[in-house]
């Protein structure tokens, strides 16, 4: 019987080593494997390279990891966040080297890594100071940039629901990123609400197949949902907040 | 030389933008100032809004009480869902704007260049950090793309200039530019007028930019949503 | 109010003019839009450059629009099926051309062409004949060609349900080529079994987002379905056949 | 010089196949004689089968009635979906085989070289009409890529050769064949006799198809499955 299913997310991480090149989910909070995080913030692993669509934001998930010293590089596209203080204060200070990607240069670079791509070429950053360095070619009178695959040992990834096969769904603008890592790393963790029955999600619906998991774990349903339904009181950060009201941007 | 009014306000000149968005568009509206646009919108116009971390058919900001953190807009904002809506991953998301499937994207600027160049994510400066997200996919994908900006920034350099001095976001790629003063085409020979605000006039849109400006008005231009 | 939907095939397909590019959906018969198609036979078109897995099969759908001599060239990965007899007439006689790819790389031009990429490098295809002529690199020590992507002025293709904003949803492995064909085509004309109401599809499970779907048709259900439930009671090629028993391949 | 018997059977050497795929594995058999390996493996083992028309967790044949010509195989078979299953597109399909997803694929062939090259998709006859399908595909892709067929063609030439006369569908992929003879493993040496079937002797095989064979019985090779 195949089982992918950790017992605990400290299990769930075990083995990632120091320098390797980890994934991890998540566009701001949404998708944020927060709990694989704390788990490898324990863990202790250093020396790592992070992949992700942005820097840490807060002083919980990314930022924790941060924080703590444990990243030499991180390669995202939009590290500057309002709160992203604490890669700004370990970046001015020369402790962390950043790598930038256009997102969705970003995004394709790991899609074709999980695809077998060996390069590509996109019109993406073509002319700006991020294609500085790239081959150039123009293709049907447009100019392009070649880019090369985005691999990684480990992603760690944060679902909605997964079975015992690793096959995983999502839940709205949570999903981001989340697939196509997935596929790009050697060995991929999945954390989600809750683990179901083999064949309790519809083969229609699945997002990202159990080919592409190694491991999951059930970190317990979100402040925001009961049983898999959305009856809110959570802020936008995802903490509990029974009074928890509208957007704070007052442009809206 | 004219003196130039404050112009529209921001809500305004979104107004003034989505007037232009046809019904059925596909439109990305990036971040900051250019999501007012979507206020803007009649509730009954059917405009369909993609937001690059995965989603078409965004709604507005959630009634209080119904903050989903899962269900969040490229600025990092709750946002809700509307009938017609779905969900994908970045790179399907980033392949809809590189392949050329929307129909118009919004966005903001620190320049742009009778060219058509844009430069909107990085002064320059030194000691900034640098980010792009997904300003240069946005730039070079979408079928129509659109800057709302202020004509001038607060210390009144222009922001329509005759060559970027800020990094380049994209290179070639504007096609309309829409500030608080006037409304401007990118054409062949560089910015026309298409529409002045308030006491706006092209001579004084010329002084305060220094540019050599078409009349768009008077010269019909081939219509470039 | 959006409204992509046809009235008929025969609205659905007007305006494909000669010598068009058409990309049309399916696997074999899975997927096959072959309604559209009969539609095209009707419509006239000529001189068409057909892409498709395959090069049409028994006497209906895809061959019967090769064997109307509507076809100049047909770009596919497996034209020799065992009931392919349609194609291979022509293809002997010198009435039809043939580029063939592997199929997988047929599916990745299709992808690139639906996600903007300019050009590819895979691995699929190094030292054989179908990489003749085409650039080679090795990239991390691996042989690759380079693969450039394969656009279309229409896509035909065969869905389950669809809303009037054209989202859509397929059924089992029907899905196929239709995902990356209706990205890939300048106009896309979905067939399904039922439009069905804006929201009645969960977004969580729309596999063709409406911004890559131009037209839509309701062609009724097929035969095996009823209100949507799998009833049985088809043969393989999808004929209504109430005693249809099992696979015809004795090797099962 | 020995003769060889008939050695297994299509059957047999499938259950002998069977017998190397460990639990967990995601597996592709082709089309033809590859799928009867399906047949053989036990009800209790949970071996993901992958289909390249779009489908993880494929499932044996329909009973009677119960054909749905939306579920069907590489081979245009009606088949049937396991719990697990999951379906894809083309692209994501192929990106699975490409990307080095799957575990193994088991694969007819033509010829298989001593370096591993394989030909299994056209004779190269002038009058053959070229069909690839998703050979070249899953040569490249699979993590091990397993050879079934029998030693020698009807007619007795081998299968097993030098260097393949026949175009190529992938160049060094082969790392097994199994055959109603024996089973081989190709090591950089070249062929090495892993298991022999029935009455063949390493003598017999290397004097049927001209090839100098290793013993990889006795002399240890490293777990190449």
């Amino acid at each position: 019987m195949i089982s992918k299913v950790c017992p605990s997310v400290a299990e769930a991480v075990a083995g990632i080593e120091d320098g390797a090149t980890i994934m991890i989910g998540g566009f701001g909070r949404a998708g944020q494997p927060v709990e694989l995080i704390d788990a490898l913030l324990e863990q202790g692993a250093r020396e790592l390279v992070v992949i992700n669509n942005n820097a840490g934001n807060g002083n919980t998930g990314l930022a924790a990891l941060l924080a703590a010293g444990r990243v030499r590089k991180i390669i995202c596209s939009f590290p500057r966040q309002s709160d992203s203080y604490v890669f700004d204060r370990l970046y001015r200070a020369g402790r962390i080297e950043l790598e930038l990607a256009p997102q969705g240069t970003l995004a394709e670079r790991i899609r074709a890594a999980g695809a077998g791509i060996g390069a590509f070429f996109t019109p993406t950053g073509f002319g700006t100071p991020l294609a500085a360095g790239k081959e150039h070619r123009v293709i049907d009178g447009r100019d392009h940039v070649l880019e090369h695959p985005l691999h990684a040992d480990y992603a760690l990834v944060s679902g909605h629901l997964a079975d015992r096969w690793g096959n995983v769904v999502y839940r709205k603008t949570a999903r981001n990123f989340g697939p196509i890592m997935a596929a790009a790393a050697q060995s991929t963790v999945v954390q989600v609400d809750r683990v179901v029955e083999l064949g309790a999600i519809d083969p229609e619906t699945v997002v990202t197949a159990g080919i592409f998991v190694d491991r999951v774990v059930g970190v317990g349903e979100r402040t925001w949902l009961r049983e898999g339904a959305f009856v809110g009181a959570a802020d936008a950060e995802g903490n509990p907040n029974p009074s928890a009201i509208e957007s704070r941007d007052e442009n809206r | 030389m004219t003196v130039l009014s404050s112009g529209l306000s921001r809500r305004e000149l979104a107004a003034r933008i989505a007037l232009d968005i046809p019904e059925g568009s596909v439109v990305n509206l990036g971040i900051g100032a250019p999501t007012l646009v979507a206020d803007a919108i009649p509730e009954d116009v059917e405009v369909v809004l993609h937001t690059e971390n995965g989603m078409l058919a965004m709604g507005p900001a959630p009634v209080p009480g119904h903050i989903d953190p899962d269900l969040i807009n490229a600025g990092k904002q709750p946002v809700t869902e509307r009938p017609g809506a779905s969900y994908f991953h970045h790179a399907d998301s980033f392949a809809m704007m590189r392949g050329g499937h929307l129909d118009i994207c919004v966005l903001g600027a620190f320049q742009i260049s009778e060219q058509g160049d844009l430069a909107n994510w990085h002064t320059g400066a030194a000691d900034a950090i640098p980010a792009v997200g997904g300003a240069m996919d946005l730039a070079i994908g979408a079928k129509s793309v659109w800057v709302m900006t202020d004509l001038l920034t607060r210390d009144g350099t222009p922001k329509l200039v005759t060559q970027c001095t800020y990094p380049l976001t994209g290179v070639g790629c504007v096609t309309r530019v829409y500030t608080n003063q006037a409304v401007f085409d990118i054409i062949p020979a560089g910015f026309a007028v298409r529409e002045l605000f308030g006491t706006a006039t092209i001579d004084a849109l010329a002084s305060a930019t220094g540019l050599h400006l078409r009349d768009g008005r008077v010269v019909p231009l081939a219509d470039r949503p």
